[in-house]
């Protein structure tokens, strides 16, 4: 019977190779699949470009990827916090492709629901708009954005069942979701892994339909990027 | 002339009851501090949110609850948290009452500039195109000049844009602005500046309409 | 402090009138509006467009209003199981705009997430496809589908706070969620209305951003079209 | 000569481990009862359930909790409930690995037409367009002939399509047929059915290559 679940992240990996496309889930640090980062980390796999709202921090996330030079391209919305990222980007090192973080977000969802196109405001008149159809619908200029394209989707999420099926915890929901199925092979690593039935059919975040591989993670750091606290 | 809480606490005087607002980082983040308490708002923060409360008591931080500028942060009562798709479905399909954010240009068609300086920094534009795209009320919360004392109220802005023609008001640390057809109405000037230093420091077309009151914070 | 919560159905439905669009959750008879639509039975409005995946039976659900020829336009994908539809719709009386189900219920989420129109395989080469744009993305043919325009959402879910949030039971939840905020103003009723802070932040299924009011709705008839049993 | 359970038996031979398979109304429906049960297989219903499971014990019925043709069903362990939007990403994001369906003609080029007939009956569409637009493996469930002895194997299709050049794969109470370039290939026929009597059901280009093989159900 084909299973789902995996016994460790490098059996949830295996098939990953140099030159494809990786959309990786998390907001910051929050979220992001440290398993799967680690494990991309030690395969070396090189010439990769990464769809992923942020770029990580200098040591931590994708960080880790781009003191390799694993990272040929970037697609994110938001790349501060990162000196080395900057330092890449700006000699030219680094390919970096910025995009509202909306589109990036419906971007990843067209691909999931098997959309190839959709019109949105965002962006209009600026950079983002060069080269792409623009269109007036109800008196307001939008623009034609098209579906991600991509080889794997590294999730995150909270618990998980057999079956695939995802639930994510607080804001390290996010991209994760919105990518689960919006790649070739999605593969999801989660807190907790439970056997079928034991998650509630009706608290579901993400049907298993949507997840190839699944594994149960290890050793989360889950950094925090900006402690903030207020006096009791 | 105002400081930054000042700002602030003049734009909170503009949320109004039942606003779902979102604030972005730096300047507007402080807004939520000045909000009448007898008003109920609830603020979202784009990374997945609705119902955002004060940062948590420490030892109480959860590295899975933060905000847009990723702090860590509390739920209130009747809070939600949902996908990225989901929240800028709320922003872009303009369920969002109320949006503040930050700037480095504003110019007097509503422009606005504030994600990128040309082989310089490249931040990235995050959830900002989004908003500015999509929102109907939008207040831009800055500084009237920069640290060489330029004006950052424009005729034309000189960066990259992040929206056109979207900004409908702007509160400084020496006025609140509204942008107009025929470019920027004086609508109120801080504490102690006069209508002359507010003219200085701006570089677009300023418009006055008899007398400027001063702002009440 | 402006409040969300109505006392009753009549409260939650002021400012309906003749010849607006609505959209009306539920599939067959399965999680339907049913004091929403006791209500404008009760207030008699004509000429209303309806935006409903089914159109209920003879004698319940938008079969109510079919009778009382309150509807001029019905817009669904599915339309069987009511004879009195079907004789409305042959005789011309009753305007009827068929849409594929996938696509009537991306039309909703269009109009809830701010995108003005997207492409879609479903209907090319169809009558559904015929003064569409037509377009080829990734060696397929696509058509392109506008959001939906309304003035009323009335959706039913199960639990609801007087925040606005809501969570759906089991296949209930269909078309209900897609809905909510498709509308200028968006009408929840639950089956229990419960006070902020006592659902679970993680398991909101609809934020309350996107309902405008809510009312705790009663005497659910919860009709059941196809009842099937198997021998224990 | 098949009936329709006999139909719905040899589609289940086309069921394979780890599919999600969405099942249409009628023949189609009768198709879970037949899968082997040593393989692994999930069905979707558009309305909102993945990992459907028998109709519910007498007594156990939940409004709440239907199928795409209305019936009270019940879930498995594993099963998950979801909005309409997101059953159709499912679908439209070519997810589901199988689906079954009915139709009232199917045509040589591989179109199909199941939703209307003009002046007659209007049904809708319901989620066919959706699915025949999307699905990669499409096995269409049907009569080889109408109530008439008329074809419904056809050069092309005499009713609105639901979809163009879609089908694959038809399986009917005499044949299983392969949609392919030049017409319908003749891949196996039913039992105690001769080739003769597929000859004269189909009035669409019919392909023999061959002994063909009666099937085994």
């Amino acid at each position: 019977m084909i299973r789902k679940t995996k016994a460790n992240v490098t059996e949830a990996l295996v098939g990953v190779q140099d030159g494809m496309t990786f959309m990786l889930g998390g907001f910051g640090l929050c979220g992001i699949p440290e398993n799967a980062i680690s494990e991309l980390v030690r395969l070396g796999v090189k010439d990769i470009t990464c769809i992923s709202n942020n770029a990580g921090v200098d040591d931590f996330g994708l960080g880790l990827l781009l003191h390799q030079h694993q990272i040929k391209k970037m697609v994110s919305s938001y790349v501060g916090e990162n000196d080395e990222f900057e330092r890449q980007m700006l000699s030219g090192e680094l390919e970096v492709e910025l995009t509202p973080q909306g589109t990036l977000a419906e971007k990843c969802r067209a691909a999931q629901a098997g959309f190839p196109a959709f019109f949105t405001p965002a962006g209009y008149g600026t950079e983002v708009a060069e080269g792409k159809e623009v269109r007036e619908f109800n008196g307001k200029m939008h623009i034609l954005e098209e579906a991600f394209k991509a080889d794997f989707a590294f999730v995150k999420a909270w618990k998980g069942d057999a079956a695939g099926n995802l639930i994510f915890k607080g804001t390290a929901r996010n991209f994760n979701p919105c990518m689960c199925g919006a790649a070739t092979i999605t593969v999801a690593e989660v807190e907790e892994l439970v056997p079928e039935g034991e998650l509630d059919p009706n608290q579901i975040h993400i049907p298993g339909i949507f997840v190839q591989r699944i594994f149960q993670g290890k050793d989360y750091e889950k950094r925090i990027e900006q402690r903030t606290v207020r006096q009791k | 002339m105002l400081d930054k809480n000042g700002i602030a606490k003049r734009i909170a005087q503009e949320v109004e009851d039942g606003y779902y607002v979102n604030l972005g980082i730096g300047i507007p983040t402080l807004v939520a501090n000045y909000v009448r308490d007898d008003i109920s708002v609830e603020f979202q923060s784009e990374n997945g949110i609705l119902g955002m409360g004060p940062f948590p008591i420490e030892g109480e931080e959860d590295a899975d609850l933060i905000n847009a500028g990723k702090q860590t942060i509390t739920a209130l009562p009747g809070a939600s948290y949902f996908d990225s798709a989901t929240s800028f479905a709320m922003i872009r399909g303009k369920h969002v009452d109320l949006t503040i954010l930050g700037a480095m240009e504003v110019a007097e068609n509503g422009d606005i500039a504030n994600w990128k300086i040309p082989g310089k920094m490249v931040k990235g534009m995050g959830g900002a195109m989004d908003l500015v795209a999509s929102a109907e009320n939008i207040i831009v919360a800055m500084m009237h000049t920069n640290r060489a004392g330029e004006s950052k109220i424009l005729k034309r802005c000189s960066l990259p844009l992040t929206g056109v023609g979207c900004v409908k008001k702007i509160v400084t640390n020496l006025a609140v602005l509204e942008v107009t057809e025929d470019g920027f109405l004086l609508l109120e000037r801080a504490p102690g500046v006069t209508v002359d230093d507010i003219k200085t420091a701006t570089e677009g077309n300023l418009i006055i309409k008899g007398e400027v009151k001063e702002m009440n914070v």
